[in-house]
Order: structure tokens, then C-alpha cells, then sequence
């Protein structure tokens, strides 16, 4: 048997520093700041900024599962503020914190699955059907809490966002556990690897006896989920569920995710990019405000900086 | 000399595809490039096209030095390839994908329509394709009528080199016969044309000369009309090939699967037929005659009417899922589109439709256990690839199918349904292939194979059935079966 | 202080529940409970009144709010009540209305052109020039101030953070940051606490509104910081709460409930054919504990 | 060679038709709001509706260009605030309408050319480029207007947004205008084909020798031409150019575009599609406030009626 080239066993740790070009940018950003800013490298700034980022990093999670089938959610911003508000409410009505949670954290799931429901059984694509879903769940948050913000939740239902586990902010442990749990799922299950495929090419999936439905709506699923999850945590710390919470959220998240180089055109991509591109934004946002970067100047300078990230890993292709 | 390659060398990561390699061609003259999969053909085609740059060496035109730096540069010296891969816009026209980049302009910008769609037709007809709508999306028609399209392409531009890379590929006879017409006309024209083919017996037909290439590297150059098949084989595989179709004889088992009725309309009419355990059944017929859409019908990929009894059941097959877990599996003809994950590795390829084999009750793939059997496969169909990790982009074809092969082999199937498996696959590997195949039916393994190679349906297959218009118009068994015979039920005389 | 505007238009109004003419809202945003609060006013005042009420939510958009402005006009109302996104890119939308003579009130906001028939507003710029003199006072003239503004370019965000500057000129209140934190609670907390991070001296903050305020709230309480004064802008129900509970210092109410309710007592006045001052002027009021 | 089905001619009449299957959706859409408002069917309101209809629809025509090669756009809301503003402080200044238009247009195109130099040039992928644009151009409109808006515009500036040609309002027919420029470029052009030809396969389209990076870098210009040309009408009709303007605008002009059958692959869509599409958006606003719908709901229910919009045609595929 000839083999004109050995098989050589790739080496993973070099390939997904390869994957993680977008690293670059971060620590550049990091030093840059570091440099502007003494307070920027402080153990308490670092963990700040880590829970900052956690709010943001637990959405893109969920949205790398869409994006990597070649979907996408703009509905999550809304699904965070509407089972945030239902969990909030029954906390504020003295439901046990975990009960009232939980219930949040359904809701979310239920919701997008209705996303995936309508994109897979609809033929309805992602794009329409998920910003069809954003303007509905805003609605139904805002009928359902009557434009105001619900208040008074509770002490079981402050430590989610606003408890420490020894030194780290729960908000942080949970990040890294969705993480944890999304990179299980994407590299070591069927599937992971399901999700993959259904992204790289659809019909090709089918053919294999992949069940491409199952999978969409799954990930869509997962997507509520995980936008549930970060909207519990938000109205844990701000000890309010406010009926505007999370607009906007779907661009900071799709952002994330394809700074983490995660194609939107699905099949390519890494969960570990997703939390470093979460991470360029949170550091970036941080930054700006250690700098008191005036108001006007701060969009400003926040385009270019992405630009700049992006740019640092993107020259080739 | 019309164009002289000297010196061309090209890597990729992991591989040296081209190896100092010269190529020469003069006017009028039709020049075959061989060589096996991934000997680096169609490499030096895509320098030539300007699609990769060389590391190494030089071009010349007509004894002129140029640097061709894209597709659109190679165009201007009148370059025009026709690639391996179909180069389509599936989205645009028939026409439209003739002249594009060449439209023919008339006032205000506009697109002189009538123009393209007359001039279109007038060229898809010197093809022999007829009856056509040329202003519909090229997706709407099959793979071949894209093949011919691009031809067509290609000629339109009116270039003096021609590269076919791979043209008849996904061509009947019929077809072919009409390409070769033209082939003849261009040379008779002055054209130098370079043709990459895996079908020797074409060589003989219509080129003067041959190139062969293996490793990337060059082994001779001969003229045609001194050499003969066995010597090109053994020029191409460095070994003589004992038998190029080896078939096994054997009793046939158990009736597996029985298809009553079978009905899709407009599609698929009336349908019966049976398979045996350990039997390799041929399905000849034209381009569109019905055989994909009946191998995709039985692997649960469309709605149908009629009855699918398989192993003395009566089975409805609602999705591909069903039909694999029911050991029915089918390997596309369209690799590209139906069957590869492009962006994806030789193992995630390999293993996709057996990942439960490899889950550990934690419910983790252990890459252990699918890192071994994909390299025994590996092995087994001789797949050449760097590594597991290489993606299969990067492949050669021949390398794709066999590893598609293996995929398929895996879910350790009772029916096995292979659309054109050789297609595309150099000599060396088609006959492994064919072992394969005889493998496979002497574990008792049921065997479609659907082809448009006559010789491959003749050579291989235990009994053949003939379809035309999505009907059965004629069935042979391996002795009875001859050319002619199977032609004639072919066009339904 | 906070008089009592209510008295203003109480006697007439129960006579003339039978008028049935139809009101028209159109309201810069319903995304803020101030908004929702001066929506809320105008809806039981309508009620009262026995007028039909329609209301557009313009959504902070001023290219929304005009063809709300349309579609209202095509409804046959007899008073157009609008509180505008913006003075400045109201004044067209005015002129719609002027055209088809239905009679114009502003509320909150006025309008920089066309002809508006009353404006009742409490004035913002006033507004924030009351948190600046809280701040001041509380403070003793001296002291390190961060401001949280809101969406940059917003009326609201300009005036407040107009007035509050103008108060604080003249005085020794260095102010060492001012961030945006658009209206939102969650951008409060998080801008505070990057804020927090560098700045280790803080005297007071002053929010643009409400919810950016008990977002920093909780960012200071969760930093375990001392004696750092918040003060707010719109006293919202949990605003006054927090006021209550001793955990915001200040917060300036503009009672949207009032204006809104006069803004129908004054429809009521136009469609009767009395005559209306210019300017209704709606007291602020700090609400402190 | 023989075709088992006969090859039928195509009627392009009912090919266009087939195309044009939201039309459906638009139809039934119109028909229960004449039912239920005797307001909506009215001459005075229907110009209102196209009025309304067309700042969206002006937008979404350069938008249908960037999806149809397979991009997306989100900078239109930012490029039309600042082109606006730009034209509206010269307009304000007293240099001629004329002139002021035509500056504001020409920064418009600049804008959408750097967003196409980023995108091709840089290999940023186009919802990254597009973003970073979308908060620098944003951030470049307040630091200009010094977050005021720019009042005061003179008449000649007037007309644009408000003035009449005969009984049609000039907005209406500019956007006519552009979506006839539109139609003839993309079905009647060479361009026209090279932007499908790159959003169907780029490789391919390279392979055939047509310039890609120009064709892409073209469409982000168009598209920047037009979000000004939206941006100038809106500062026309408000007489003031808010330095907010258009935020969010990007959001409608992709769901006019996807309404209308385009598809955010690219590579397959129409012109005409995409103003269906942005008056399905139009008609429903302008219903919704018709019926008196309450803002909470209209959220809600904007939502459904987009989903059954779409389900409406999309039931195959
Ligand atoms: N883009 C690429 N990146 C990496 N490797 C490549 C790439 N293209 C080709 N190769 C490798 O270069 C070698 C030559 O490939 P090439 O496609 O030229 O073979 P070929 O002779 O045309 O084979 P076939 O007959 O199967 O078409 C193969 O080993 C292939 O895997
Ligand atoms: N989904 C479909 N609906 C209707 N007709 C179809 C469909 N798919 C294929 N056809 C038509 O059915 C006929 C049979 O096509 P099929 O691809 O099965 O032919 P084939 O014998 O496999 O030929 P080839 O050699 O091209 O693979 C063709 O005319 C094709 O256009
Ligand atoms: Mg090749
Ligand atoms: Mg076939």
C-alpha cells in the first residue's frame, strides 16, 4: 500500500491557535489599553470586565449553534427581555428563585423553538422568521409588563447574577460553564458534528441521514435558551427586569461570534472564537469608559478598533 | 510551438503537486495529459488558467515569456479551460453563463439579448444539445446539460488553447461523440487542445499525443499512434493492470429487495424490479432516463407511489435516515453538491453517517476508535490524502469518490446503490474499485451500480436493466448483454 | 415644589363628557416608563372627558413620528397631542397638521416651527440645572462628579446634560467623567462599574434618567463603596422607591401624569373655543427623601 | 439528444409572477385592511402610504444590490445620518440646494465605497465591515453636528422631500426612479449579471474572468448612494437632519429585501420583489395605525402579520 505522503497526526493545539487568529487582536487591544490605562490591569478591572462580557458571551454562545448552521437569530434580545420579565415576575410574586428561573430559562427554549419550528416546518428563512420573532416577544414583554420594568425580585434571585464562588462572580462561572458545555457538544457529540455538517452544505447532510430539521430547530432552541439564561442574570443584577432589556443584544452577539471568525454562511468556526470575540467587545466597551472617551468620540473609535481587530487576522484568506 | 510549460512547480501545504514539470503543445495538435488521481493534472491546468500561481517556472506563448496572474489575464491570451469542477453560476441562464464576462453589449449598456440567445442556441447545437430553453436557470438541467454548457463556453471565447480537464466525465457516449466532432474541427482550426481524460480508450480516438504525469512529476511524452492501452496503464500506475474489469462469479443469495409498481409522475413509471443478495445489477440508459431520480426514490429521498418490499417486508422509506438504518445506501453522482462537506476534514467526511459506532456511553465520539477506522479505510481503498485532517477540498477526485466510498462502506450497508462510481476515477483506482465492489457482493452485500460507461456495465455487473424515460425498457443478464443490445433499449427502439 | 397643576382644568369637565371628539396621541417613545407614565395621564383624562383617544408610539424616531403624524391626520382627529422625538425635526410635522387645521399641542417637548396652540412642558434644561444645584448643595460646592448620559444626539440627553452643566459651571464640582449610557439600566450598571474601575474618588453621579441611575445604583452598592450621591431624572416608580428607601439621593420628577393630563384638559379648552396661554409651564419638582 | 419532459418556452410574464409571490401577501394584506379601516383605501392615504413607504424603499433598493452578491449592509442608518447632515449644514449655510444634495449624495457613496474597499480589500466579512461602519459613521455624525440637529434648510432643500410633481409627491417618484435605474442595471446590464454571477458562486464568477472585488466594492457604493439619497429626503421632509436619524433603518431595508423573495446568499432576487417587500412594511405601519392598533400590540402583531406574509409564499420551496 503506498502512501505518497505519511499520515501525519495533526497537531490540535496548532490548529486552533491557527483557528483563533482573532487572539490577536485581543491581546493587542489588552496591551494597548494596559498601556493607556493603569487601571485597566487590575485583577478587580479583569474581573469586572469578565462579567461584563459574560452577558453578552452567554447570548453568542447560543447564537454560534445558529450561525454555524448557516442561520441566524435576531430575535434573542427580545426572548432575554420577555422570560426575564416572566421570571421576574414570579420571583417578585415570591416563587422560590430556582422555580422562577427555571420557568425563565423554558420560556426562552419555548420561544426558540418556535424559531426553529417556523424556520424548519415554515421554510420561512431564519432571517424573517427570527426578526418576526424579535418584534413579537418585544410586544407580548411589553403588554405582559405594561411598558414597566418589574421590580423587587427577591435574595435567591440576586446571587444568579450577583454572587461570588469563591473569589469568581457567578455570572463568570456560568459563561464558562455554557462554554464548557457548548464545546463539549460542538467537538465531542454526534451533534456537534450534525451542526457542522447541516452549515457546510444542507443537502449533503440530508443525504447522509442526517436529520437536517431536528438539528435547525434544536440550535434555535439552544439560541432561546442561552438568551433566557443571560437575561435571568441581567434582571438578577439589576435586581429588575426592565421591559427594554436586550435591544440591540442580537448585533453584539452575531458581532462576537463573527469576530471569533465563525462564518456567517455557516460550517466553519469555533466556540472558543466566540468568547474571545465576546471578550475584544467587553474589553473594548470597558476601555472607552476607563478612558472617558467623550460620548461622541466613543462610536466612533469603537468602529475602528473592530475594524483594526478584524483586519489584524483577516489579511489572508 | 504554441505554448511551452517549462519548469513548473507548485506546493500546497503537506504536498508537492507539480515537480518541475514541462508541458509542450503545438497547433493543431490534440494533446492528452494522463495520469492518476492527484498526479497533479488539473494543478497545472489552474496555473496555466491562472487560477494558482507557480512557485516555480515559466510559460510561453508562440515562444513569448507571459505571466498569467488571473482567469481574466489567461482569457486575454486566449486560454480558455474548461475545469474539472463545473464553474457554474447555478442562479444565471443557460445563456447568460455562455457570455459571461463576454456579453455582447448594444446601446445604453443594454445586453443585446437576442443576440446571446441565437448565438447560444447556434453553439449548443454544434454540440448537439437541442431542444433546450436557454433563457431558463442553468440548476434547472442536469449535470451533463451544465457540462456541455460550459463546453460551449469555452468555445464561444474562440481561444487557441483549449483545456477540457475532464470533459466527458458526466457525458454519454452520445455526447461525447458530438464533443469529439468538434474537438476535430478546432484542431483542423489550428487550436492546440489539451485533454485530460481517465478514459483511455477516448485517447485513442482523439488525441495525438500523450503527456503523462504521476506524482507530479513528468514520466514521457509518446505519440499516440506508437503506443497502446497497456503501455499508457503501465506509464500512468508504474504497474501493468492484469484485468481491467475483474468481476467475481459467484451464486447470488436471498432476494433483498423487491420493487413493485414504482411509480413518480412525470418521473418514474411503472418500476419492478428485484435484488439479490451478492449481486451486482448494472442500470444503463441516457443522460435523464430516470436512474438517479429511482436510486434517490429507494433511499427515501422522494415521495412515491407503488411498493418497496425489502428483506420479505413491505417497507414505506420516508428519508434517507430510514433507508440507512435499514442498511440502503446510496452514493451520489454529484459529490460536490450531494455528498462532500467542503470546509470539512477526510475524517468528519468519512465518518458523518457512522458516528453512532463511535459514541462511548458519556455520549462523546471517541476519536480513538473513528481515528482507526477511518485509517483502516484508508488503507483498505488506498485513499491518498496527507492526513485524516486534510480537507477535502484539497483532494484529488478519484480520492474524493473512494473516500465517499468509504463512508458509505462503513454503515456496513445490505443494498449498496452507487451512482457513476467511477466517475472521474483514474485507471488504477477504478479497478480497485470494481475489487471493491466484488468484495463487497461476496459478503452478501446487494449492488446497484448505476453508469453511463458501457464497458464499466458490461465488465462488472452480474445483470443489467435498461431504462429509458424513467421507464425499464430492456434487462439482460451478464451473458446476454452486449452493446448493441443494451443501446437499443437504451433510445427505445 | 410640586403645586398642585391639577386644579387647572377640574371644573369643566364633567359637563362635557358628551363632546365625544377624538384626540390624537402621538408620543416619542413607549419604551420609557416616563413616556408610558405621560401616556397613562392622557388616557384617564381622555377617559373622563368622554374623548376618543388614538395613540402612535413613534419610537424615538423622527422620521417615524412623521408618518404617524400622517397616518393620525388621515383619522379625522380634532386635537393633535404630540410630544415630540425631537423639537427641531418636529416642526414639519406640525405644519401637516396646520394644514388640515387640526389644532396642535405639545407636550414635554416643544416644537421649534409651525403653529402650536399651547406647549406644556417642564422644561429639561430646568431640569437638569435643579440636579446640578442638589448636587451642589449636597456636596458643598466641591466634589467629583460623573455624569451617565443618555443616547447621544436625544433631546432629552442634550437638555439635561445642558442644564446640568450650566449649574455646575461656576462652581468647584470637577466633573471627571461623562459617559454614555443610553437611558438603559443595564449600560448604567455596566458603564458604572467601568467607571468604578477608574475612578477611585466619587462624590455623587448624576443619571440623565431613572433607569440609568438604579443601574449604577447597583453597580455602587455592589462595589461596597460609601457615600456616593445618585441622582436621577424622571421619578419613576421605582426611582421614588429607591428615594424612599434612602438609596437614591434625588431624583427631579417632571409628573408626566400631569402634563399629560393637561395636555387633554387644554384639546378640551381648544375644541370649546376658549382661548389658551402659549406656554403651560409644568413645575419640577426633587424628589427627595 | 431527448428530453423525457417536454421543454416548455417560458412565459417570462408568469415566470415573473412566480417570482413575485409576496405579491400575495401583500394583496391579502391590503384587502383586510380596506375591510376593516374605510380609511385605508383611500386616494389621500395611498400616496401617503408610498410617501412613507418610500425612505425605506430607496434604501432597500441599494440594499438588494449588496444581498444579491451575497453581502449585507448595516450602515445604511449611519451613512444616511451623516450624509444628511452634511448636506443639511450646507443647505443650512445657504449654499444651493442643488449643491448640497448632490454633496450629501456623492459622501453617501464615499461612505458605501470604503464599507466595499474593507469588505474586498481587507477581506473583512461584510457584517463586520459594515458594523464597524455602521458605529463610525454614527460616531462621525455627532462629533459633526455636535449631537444637534441641523435646522433650517432653506426652500430649494424643501422640495425634494415634500414637493409635488403634478399629483405625485417627489419622494414617490424618485423612488420610481430608482427602482427603474435599479431594474435596468440589474436585468438589462452587464453589471447587473456580474452581481448575480458573484453572489451565485464568486469562484466561478472569478473563474470566468469577471472582476469581483470591483463588483462587490460597486454595490456597498450603490448602496451608500442610496441610504443618502434616503437620509437627504427625510432631512427634506423634517427640515432638520437629527443626528439619529435613521437608526435601525437597516433592519427594514433587509426585511423589505427578504420579503420580496431576494435571498441573503445572494445570487438569486429581484428589484421589483424588494419594493413589494418594503410596502408590505409600509402598508402594515400605516394599517396597524389606522386600526388604532395600541403601540404594545402593534409590535406584536407587526410580527405576526410579517410571518404569515411569508408563510403565505413559502409553504414550497
Ligand atoms: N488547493 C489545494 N490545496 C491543497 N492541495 C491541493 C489543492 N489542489 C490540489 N491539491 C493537491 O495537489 C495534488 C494534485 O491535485 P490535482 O487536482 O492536480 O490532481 P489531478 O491530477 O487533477 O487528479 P484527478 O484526476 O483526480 O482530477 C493532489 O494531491 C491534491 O490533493
Ligand atoms: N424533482 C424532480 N421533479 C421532476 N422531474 C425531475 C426531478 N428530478 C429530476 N427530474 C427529471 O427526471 C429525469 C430523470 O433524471 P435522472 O437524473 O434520474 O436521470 P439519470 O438517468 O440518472 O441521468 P444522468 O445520467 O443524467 O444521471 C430528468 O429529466 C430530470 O430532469
Ligand atoms: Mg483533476
Ligand atoms: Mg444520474
Amino acid at each position: 500500500m503506498n502512501h505518497p505522503n505519511p499520515i501525519v497526526r495533526n497537531n490540535t493545539l496548532h490548529n486552533m491557535f491557527l483557528k483563533l487568529r482573532s487572539i490577536i487582536g485581543l491581546l493587542l487591544l489588552s496591551a494597548i489599553l494596559s498601556v493607556l490605562s493603569p487601571r485597566f490591569l487590575t485583577y478587580s478591572n479583569l474581573f469586572n470586565v469578565l462579567r461584563q462580557t459574560s452577558l453578552n458571551a452567554i447570548i453568542a454562545v447560543g447564537m454560534t449553534f445558529v450561525i454555524l448552521t448557516g442561520g441566524i437569530d435576531l430575535s434573542v434580545g427580545s426572548i432575554l427581555a420577555f422570560s426575564s420579565a416572566i421570571a421576574a415576575n414570579m420571583a417578585h410574586n415570591n416563587t422560590s428563585a430556582a422555580v422562577a428561573i427555571l420557568t425563565g430559562l423554558v420560556v426562552g427554549a419555548l420561544l426558540g423553538l418556535t424559531n426553529g419550528l417556523i424556520v424548519t416546518q415554515g421554510n420561512v428563512p431564519p432571517f424573517i422568521a427570527t426578526l418576526a420573532m424579535m418584534t413579537m416577544a418585544r410586544g407580548a414583554t411589553l403588554v405582559y409588563s405594561n411598558g414597566q420594568p418589574i421590580t423587587g425580585l427577591g435574595d435567591g434571585f440576586y446571587l444568579i447574577g450577583n454572587g461570588y464562588l469563591g473569589q469568581i462572580p457567578i455570572p463568570v462561572i456560568i459563561t464558562i460553564g455554557a462554554l464548557l458545555v457548548a464545546y463539549y457538544i460542538l467537538s465531542q457529540t454526534r451533534t456537534g458534528r450534525y451542526i457542522y455538517a447541516v452549515g457546510s452544505n444542507e443537502s449533503a447532510a440530508k443525504l447522509t441521514g442526517i436529520n437536517t430539521k431536528l438539528v435547525k430547530t434544536l440550535v434555535y432552541a439552544i439560541s432561546g435558551f442561552t438568551a433566557a439564561l443571560s437575561g435571568i442574570i441581567i434582571a438578577s443584577r439589576l435586581n429588575s427586569a426592565p421591559p427594554t432589556a436586550g435591544s440591540g443584544a442580537e448585533l453584539d452577539a452575531i458581532a462576537a461570534v463573527v469576530l471569533g471568525g465563525t462564518s456567517l454562511a455557516g460550517g466553519e468556526g469555533h466556540i472558543a472564537g466566540t468568547f474571545i470575540g465576546a471578550l475584544i467587545i467587553g474589553v473594548l466597551n470597558n476601555g472607552l469608559n476607563l478612558l472617558n472617551v467623550s460620548s461622541y468620540y466613543q462610536q466612533f473609535v469603537k468602529g475602528v478598533v473592530i475594524l483594526i481587530a478584524v483586519l489584524l487576522d483577516r489579511r489572508k484568506s | 510551438m504554441l505554448l511551452n510549460m517549462r519548469g513548473i512547480s507548485k506546493s500546497f501545504p503537506g504536498v508537492k503537486a507539480l515537480d518541475n514539470v514541462d508541458l509542450e503543445l503545438n497547433e493543431g495538435e490534440v494533446l492528452a495529459l494522463l495520469g492518476e488521481n492527484g498526479a497533479g493534472k488539473s494543478t497545472l491546468m489552474k496555473i496555466l488558467g491562472g487560477v494558482y500561481s507557480r512557485d516555480q517556472g515559466q510559460i510561453f506563448l508562440r515562444d513569448e515569456e507571459i505571466q498569467i496572474n488571473s482567469p481574466r489575464q489567461a482569457l486575454e491570451y486566449g486560454i480558455g479551460i474548461i475545469h474539472q469542477e463545473l464553474s457554474l453560476l447555478p442562479h444565471l441562464s443557460i445563456m447568460e453563463n455562455i457570455f459571461l464576462g463576454r456579453e455582447k453589449i448594444s446601446i445604453l449598456n443594454r445586453i443585446d439579448w437576442n443576440y446571446m440567445k441565437s448565438r447560444s442556441e447556434e453553439i449548443l447545437s454544434y454540440l448537439g444539445v437541442k431542444n433546450i430553453d436557454v433563457t431558463k436557470p442553468v440548476k434547472d438541467y442536469s449535470v451533463a446539460v451544465g457540462q456541455m454548457v460550459e463546453i460551449a463556453r469555452v468555445l464561444s471565447m474562440d481561444g487557441n488553447i483549449i483545456v477540457m480537464d475532464e470533459p466527458t466525465d458526466t457525458l454519454t457516449s452520445q455526447e461525447t461523440e458530438f464533443l469529439f466532432n468538434v474537438i476535430q474541427t478546432l484542431k483542423n482550426e489550428g487550436k492546440g487542445i489539451i485533454y485530460i481524460s481517465h478514459k483511455i480508450e477516448e485517447i485513442f480516438k482523439i488525441a495525438d499525443r500523450v503527456e503523462v504525469l504521476r506524482d507530479g512529476k513528468n514520466i514521457g511524452t509518446v505519440k499516440v499512434s506508437e503506443t497502446n492501452t497497456d503501455d499508457l496503464i503501465q506509464m500512468m500506475v508504474g504497474r501493468k493492470l492484469e484485468d481491467k474489469f475483474p468481476r467475481v462469479c459467484m451464486e447470488t443469495g436471498e432476494k433483498i429487495i423487491e420493487i413493485m409498481n414504482l411509480h413518480i409522475p412525470g418521473v418514474l413509471e411503472d418500476i419492478n424490479f428485484q435484488l439479490y443478495s451478492g449481486e451486482v445489477l448494472g442500470f444503463s440508459g441516457l443522460v435523464g432516463a430516470g436512474r438517479t431520480e429511482l436510486a434517490k426514490t429507494i433511499f427515501g429521498a422522494n415521495r412515491y407511489s407503488g411498493e418497496i418490499i425489502f428483506e420479505g417486508k413491505p417497507v414505506k422509506i420516508k428519508s434517507p435516515q430510514q433507508a440507512i438504518e435499514m442498511g440502503i445506501v446510496y452514493l451520489t453522482e454529484d459529490r460536490k453538491q450531494e455528498a462532500l462537506f467542503f470546509e470539512h476534514d477526510v475524517l468528519f467526511n468519512m465518518t458523518i453517517s457512522t458516528l453512532n459506532d463511535f459514541v462511548t456511553a458519556t455520549g462523546r465520539i471517541s476519536k480513538n476508535r473513528e481515528v482507526r477506522e477511518a485509517d483502516g479505510y484508508i488503507e483498505k481503498l488506498n485513499i491518498r490524502t496527507p492526513s485524516l485532517y486534510e480537507r477535502v477540498i484539497n483532494l484529488s477526485g478519484g480520492n474524493q469518490q473512494k473516500l465517499l466510498l468509504a463512508r458509505w462502506m462503513m454503515t456496513k450497508p445490505k443494498v449498496l446503490i452507487l451512482d457513476e462510481p467511477t466517475r472521474g476515477v483514474d485507471v488504477g483506482a477504478k479497478v480497485e474499485i470494481y475489487n471493491i465492489i466484488n468484495q463487497l457482493k461476496q459478503r452478501g452485500i446487494g449492488i446497484i451500480v448505476i453508469s453511463s460507461e458501457l464497458p464499466e456495465i458490461l465488465g462488472i455487473c452480474d445483470r443489467i436493466i435498461v431504462m429509458h424515460n424513467g421507464r425499464i425498457t430492456g434487462e439482460f443478464t451478464h451473458e446476454e448483454a452486449t452493446q448493441e443490445k443494451i443501446m437499443k433499449c437504451a433510445v427505445n427502439l | 415644589g410640586g403645586q398642585s397643576n391639577e386644579g387647572n382644568g377640574e371644573s369643566e369637565a364633567p359637563e362635557q363628557t358628551q363632546t365625544k371628539g377624538k384626540i390624537g396621541l402621538v408620543i416619542s417613545t413607549l419604551n420609557n416608563p416616563f413616556f408610558v407614565t405621560l401616556r397613562e395621564g392622557v388616557e384617564t383624562k381622555a377617559a373622563e372627558l368622554g374623548y376618543e383617544l388614538v395613540v402612535l408610539d413613534s419610537q424615538d424616531e423622527s422620521s417615524k413620528e412623521l408618518s404617524n403624524v400622517e397616518d393620525v391626520l388621515q383619522q379625522g382627529i380634532d386635537v393633535l397631542l404630540i410630544n415630540p422625538v425631537d423639537s427641531d425635526a418636529v416642526a414639519n410635522a406640525v405644519k401637516l397638521a396646520n394644514d388640515k387645521n387640526v389644532p396642535v399641542v405639545t407636550l414635554d417637548r416643544s416644537a421649534s416651527d409651525g403653529d402650536v396652540k399651547v406647549h406644556i412642558a417642564s422644561d429639561n434644561v430646568a431640569g437638569g440645572k435643579m440636579a446640578g444645584e442638589f448636587i451642589i448643595q449636597q456636596l458643598n460646592g466641591k466634589g467629583k462628579v460623573v455624569q451617565l448620559q443618555g443616547i447621544p444626539g436625544t433631546s432629552a440627553a442634550r437638555d439635561r446634560g445642558k442644564g446640568f452643566e450650566e449649574a455646575i459651571k461656576d462652581s468647584d464640582i470637577e466633573v471627571i467623567a461623562s459617559q454614555p449610557a443610553d437611558f438603559d439600566r443595564q449600560k448604567g450598571l455596566s458603564v458604572m462599574e467601568n467607571i468604578l474601575q477608574a475612578q477611585p474618588e466619587i462624590d455623587a453621579v448624576f443619571c440623565q434618567n431613572d433607569e440609568m441611575a438604579l443601574g449604577a445604583l447597583q453597580a455602587i452598592e455592589a462595589s461596597e463603596r460609601e457615600g456616593i450621591l445618585v441622582v436621577g431624572f424622571d421619578a419613576t416608580d421605582d426611582a421614588v422607591k429607591a428615594v424612599e428607601e434612602g438609596k437614591l439621593a434625588a431624583t427631579i420628577a417632571q409628573m408626566p401624569e400631569v402634563i399629560g393630563s393637561m395636555g387633554v384638559e387644554y384639546a378640551h379648552k381648544i375644541m370649546s373655543g376658549e382661548n389658551v396661554p402659549e406656554y403651560v409651564p409644568v413645575d419640577l419638582r426633587l424628589v427627595t427623601k
